[in-house]
């Protein structure tokens, strides 16, 4: 059973339609990357599995169940997870209240998220405005992470910090994906990261599918790549 | 060199120690079909709000047609020439078609304080209005309300409300963005259509669009402009690449 | 000068047991109009239920006081949640206008009832022996129900300060006020946590009024005549926050209790003025999230 | 469409339909004598709703401070409202309540709590001496009203009256095709002021007496209550609002007070669940049903 089906969905705001024919299937630990140029729908897209958009048509099956009609907080208590582009990190908690305040029973604990990412151990009792943009990244992971998520929806997790974080999020990241049982969508600015580190990639333009297939073929064509993605 | 339609000089933007706009040279040309481009929080829209004023830079000047417009209102720019489209709808939702550009065109000739007469009797404005609407193929929809129209069409009546100003200049923010794709030729059509003497910015993330309608492209990153030239050149530019596609700088 | 302190600690004892109330009694609404963005003009409603139900189960059950209080906070709570499961839920989205006007018809409502059941006269709190008489402190005499409005209050306080700030509900609710889409995506049920939160505030506004009835009395236009204060409290604490109400509702009831006491020519006046000149000078309150 | 929108499109010309209420502000005058001065006070709400009406329909700002200018119509409070009450009904309220509370304490002037009784209206033109029947009263009020009426329909139809509307579905495009919006907005609270108060000055003269509860907060929310009830934004919500509002309360409650306001409040719920059009906005849709339309 694939851990996520969409079938022809169609969906924005409203009334403003962002998305339209996307279909595609993750299998179980699978890992998806996300591509396109900024402005195509890749958040949509992550918006609308977690469902946030207005869902217009089509369908989602997570794990076999179709979850487009079922309320956003249902979705998460279901195993799905989301670590947002702007990170979303709640001020007025602390670094701990952030991670606690999501917790749902698994394998994911405080502990292990401190044991993934020391910083926040460290930064534990900082209000969430009080912490860098690398810190604020790791803290909206290990929140997503709390929840014990079997798919996790991850929003450009690399953009805009510094090169040593995104080495140690990278790190994080490649041991998510192999050693964890998770199965991952990732929406990356960063296109050759991207693939490097998924299975299969999706590449959007104007709200439709352009490329769906394996990412080895596209790392291996940067011509294509360079079609799809620039111009 | 003859003055520019709009140009700003070392505009600069901060808040607090976040640079989103540094030092930005930009000229659009009279008459120009310009596009501004760059990944998501380049500053793009920063750059623009600056433009409109509703965002007073930190630092630097914007001349409009040779005056400096630095310190005026938002209003007073319009009223300069200097008109602007919505990414996201901004219409009077519940009126009809033909009173959101006539309101418009009624501000800019003054007449939208007037109380004595009857709006329907201010034939210059009504007639003004509709010639605007069949300009844009939208005449048989002018007494239908906003919520009543699709999509597609509401986001032309954006770029009429923006016409019935007469701008000199006209900052398109996403003309397209929202439409479905099988409607969003009509669009592409209405941009074509433009008047030539009107200086045009696009800020846009479909390339399909700007390189089919700019002659001249400005790529944005990071609050600095990486490179600006004609289309064919950009396309080719390695450093634009890089950005697109994620690769690492080194160096 | 001897006779001024007394009058000064006077007014600052009297106008910190006013305060109290006030704050107990609008801290809900300042959460509920924080939280759900809903313009509930009808909290005082809640209030002066809670004054209802502490004075009916005194004087025509013989309940005793203690119990009395539990009762009109348990009642009013309980009250609440059938309220915004059945009416102020379909007017989240609603605009302000129309959540105004439906608050105002249910006061209207409430006003009716209270004085079909009621009738118009205020009613008097049959305060148990232990509440009645002076409490000596330091030399003076204070009026033993005032000190235990006081005393009980801070109580109320603290637990209720803890309860936001030390539990994982509290954490919840901070998350929904902070940002209500990515508290859903973290699997908070905001719209069962507003019926909760819904429910705890009014439930304090009917404790606020069945422990203020002596103060504020009980009577059926309650809820038109005192609802400026709770706004004032609100709006000039801050919406959505918990601590601002409480320094505004301290303000208040010691800078109404002084006019009162010292300028009674000018009635609330004073009050009136400074709520306007801080609206002006901050919009979103001494304690706004939004400035 | 019976909503009066204004509006480039619109036609300004009176339908006949308009006519209706003066006739029957006529016929009631010489049908029913014993009620003039009830009709009277109903005309002089009506003003004060279409004032209000002005404000919360047209340009889209809700007000609980209205009754100050019903109390006190004057340009000053125009601007401070305006400035002070955009978005925030408890400014207003307080700005009403400072309003309620210098009468209050102004004893001399307004006579307190107790009110000023003992006004002296001079003969209209020196020429109508108002009888105790009511009849120069209702005349006169009837009069106001029309003028009142005719100025507030010329104005919502006019270029200024779409440009209010234009403020109240989107402030933020109105800013950004170059209008004046604050400006716009004092003009409008001016305007509705100065009816608002003319509507006050008629309550003194035809009364003779001037009590603080004009400028109260209930006050205030009743009128809005009235205008919903007829129909927001619409100008013949301001005139059956009041007159279905009036008359119920002159029949109900003195007899029962307390079922009068369980009547009005639920009335009130329900025009805000099911019915947000108010009365008008039910005949509306009635009609459109009638004709078989969707």
């Amino acid at each position: 059973m694939a851990e996520l089906s969409l079938r022809d969905v169609r969906a924005g705001y409203g009334e403003t339609v962002v998305l339209e024919d996307i279909a595609f299937e993750l299998p179980e630990r699978g890992a998806l990357a996300v591509l396109g140029r900024n402005g195509v729908g890749k958040t949509t897209l992550l918006a609308t599995i977690m469902g946030h958009t207005t869902f217009h048509a089509g369908s989602i099956e997570y794990q076999g169940k179709p979850i487009a009609g079922l309320p956003v907080y249902e979705r998460c208590r279901l195993g799905v997870g989301l670590v947002p582009q702007t990170r979303d990190i709640f001020p007025s908690l602390s670094v701990e209240e952030n991670l606690t305040v999501a917790t749902r029973p698994g394998r994911w604990t405080l502990a292990r998220v401190y044991d993934l990412f020391p910083k926040l151990a460290e930064r534990r009792g900082h209000w969430g405005n009080q912490i860098s943009g690398g810190e604020q990244q790791m803290l909206a992971i290990g929140r997503a992470l709390m929840g014990n998520p079997t798919l996790l929806l991850m929003d450009e997790p690399l953009e805009g910090l510094a090169p040593i974080i995104v080495e140690v999020l990278l790190q994080a990241l490649q041991r998510l994906i192999n050693e964890d049982s998770l199965a991952v969508v990732l929406v990356e600015q960063h296109a050759k990261v991207a693939l490097g580190v998924t299975q299969s990639a999706l590449v959007l333009n104007r709200g439709r599918i352009a490329y769906s297939g394996p990412s080895a073929d596209l790392l291996a064509d940067p011509q294509r790549l360079t079609t799809l993605v620039v111009a | 060199m003859s003055a520019a339609a709009l140009e700003t000089r070392g505009l600069c933007k901060s808040f607090g120690a976040l640079t989103v706009a540094d030092d930005i040279n930009f000229r659009l040309e009279t008459g120009a079909r310009h596009a501004l481009i760059g990944p998501n929080g380049a500053g793009k829209t920063t750059f623009v709000n600056m433009l409109t004023g509703a965002l007073p830079p930190s630092s630097g000047r914007i001349v409009l047609g040779g005056e400096d417009i630095t310190a005026m209102g938002q209003a007073k720019r319009v009223k300069r020439g200097l008109g602007r489209t919505f990414q996201i709808n901004a219409l009077f939702r519940r009126l009809a078609v033909i009173d959101n550009v006539a309101l418009a065109v009624a501000e800019r000739r003054g007449v939208a304080r007037r109380m004595l007469r009857a709006a329907s009797t201010h034939a210059d404005v009504c007639a003004e209005s509709m010639d605007l609407l069949a300009t844009l193929g939208l005449a048989e929809d002018a007494s239908v309300r906003i919520v009543d129209l699709p999509y597609g069409k509401q986001r032309l009546v954006e770029i009429a409300i923006a016409l019935g100003l007469k701008p000199r200049v006209l900052l398109l923010d996403e003309p397209a963005a929202g439409v479905p794709s099988l409607e969003s030729h009509r669009i592409l059509q209405v941009l074509d259509n433009l008047p030539k003497h009107i200086a045009i910015l696009i800020i846009e993330h479909d390339m399909d669009l700007v390189f089919r309608f700019a002659r001249r492209i400005t790529v944005m990153v990071q609050g600095e402009v990486l490179v600006e030239g004609p289309p064919e050149e950009i396309a080719k530019d390695r450093r634009v690449h890089q950005v697109y596609l994620g690769e690492q700088h080194h160096g | 000068m001897e006779a001024f302190f007394a009058s000064l600690v006077s007014v600052a004892f009297h106008g910190a047991a006013l305060g109290m109330i006030l704050y107990v009694i609008s801290v809900g609404l300042s959460v509920t109009m924080g939280l759900m963005g809903f313009a509930n003009l009808a909290h005082g409603v809640f209030a002066m239920a809670g004054g209802y139900v502490l004075t009916t189960a005194i004087s025509r059950f013989g309940v005793p006081f203690p119990l009395a209080l539990v009762l009109a906070f348990a009642f009013v709570a309980a009250a609440s949640v059938v309220l915004e499961r059945l009416l102020y839920s379909r007017l989240y989205a609603a605009s302000d206008l129309e959540q105004v006007l439906f608050t105002i018809g249910l006061i209207f409502i409430a006003v009716a009832v209270a004085r079909f059941i009621y009738g118009t006269l205020q009613q008097p709190v049959a305060l148990p022996d232990y509440l009645k008489g002076q409490f000596p402190l330091l030399g003076r005499d204070f009026p033993a129900y005032r000190v235990f409005i006081i005393v009980f209050s801070a109580v109320m306080v603290a637990l209720l300060w803890f309860g936001v700030e030390r539990t994982r509900w509290g954490a919840m609710v901070r998350a929904t006020v902070d940002n209500r889409a990515m508290a859903q995506s973290v699997g908070i049920n905001t719209k069962r946590l507003f019926t909760l939160t819904f429910a705890l505030g009014s439930g304090l506004a009917g404790l606020g009024g069945g422990l203020g009835a002596e103060i504020i009395a009980i009577q059926p236009s309650y809820p038109f005549e005192n609802l400026v204060y709770f706004l004032v409290v609100v709006s000039v604490g801050g919406l959505g926050s918990l601590r601002g109400p409480f320094v505004a509702a301290l303000l208040i009831g010691i800078a109404d209790t002084a006019c009162k006491y010292w300028l009674p020519q000018y009635g609330a006046f004073p009050i009136y003025v400074a709520t306007i000149a801080i609206l002006l000078w901050r919009p979103s309150g001494l304690f706004g999230r939004h400035a | 469409m019976s909503a009066h929108a204004g509006g480039y499109s619109a036609d300004p010309r009176i339908r006949w339909i308009e006519s209706l209420p003066w006739i029957v502000a006529i016929v009631a005058f010489f049908a029913l004598p014993e009620y003039l001065s009830l009709g009277a006070r109903i005309l002089i709400y009506i003003l004060y709703a279409l004032s209000l009406d002005l404000i919360v329909g047209y340009a889209g700002i809700i007000t609980l401070g209205h009754s100050a200018y019903f109390g006190l119509g004057a340009y000053v409070a125009g601007i401070l409202a305006a400035k002070a009450g955009i978005g925030d009904p408890v400014v207003q309220l307080g700005a009403a309540s400072v309003l309620l509370e210098i009468a209050n304490k102004a004893t001399t002037l307004t006579g307190g709590a107790d009110g000023l009784s003992g006004v002296v209206v001079a003969p209209i033109l020196g020429l109508f001496r108002f009888d105790i029947f009511g009849k120069t009263a209702y005349l006169y009020c009837l009069l106001v009203l029309l003028l009142g009426w005719w100025l507030v329909r010329k104005m919502i139809y006019s270029p200024f009256g779409t440009s209010l509307t234009g403020v109240r579905e989107n402030s933020l495009r109105m800013h950004a095709i170059g209008a004046p919006v604050y400006w716009r907005l004092v003009l409008v609270y001016t305007l509705s002021a100065t009816i608002a108060g003319a509507a006050g000055g008629l309550i003194t003269q035809t009364n003779q007496f001037v009590g603080l509860n004009v400028l109260s907060f209930e006050s205030a929310g009743e009128l809005l209550v009235m205008l919903i009830l007829g129909g927001v934004g619409r100008i013949y919500g301001a005139f059956v609002g009041p007159v279905v509002y009036l008359i119920a309360q002159d029949f109900l409650a003195k007899q029962f007070p307390e079922y009068w306001y369980f009547g009005i409040g639920t009335m009130l719920v329900l025009v805000v669940m099911f019915a947000r059009g108010g009365i008008l906005g039910i005949l509306d849709g009635a009609l459109v049903k009638l004709r078989g339309r969707p």
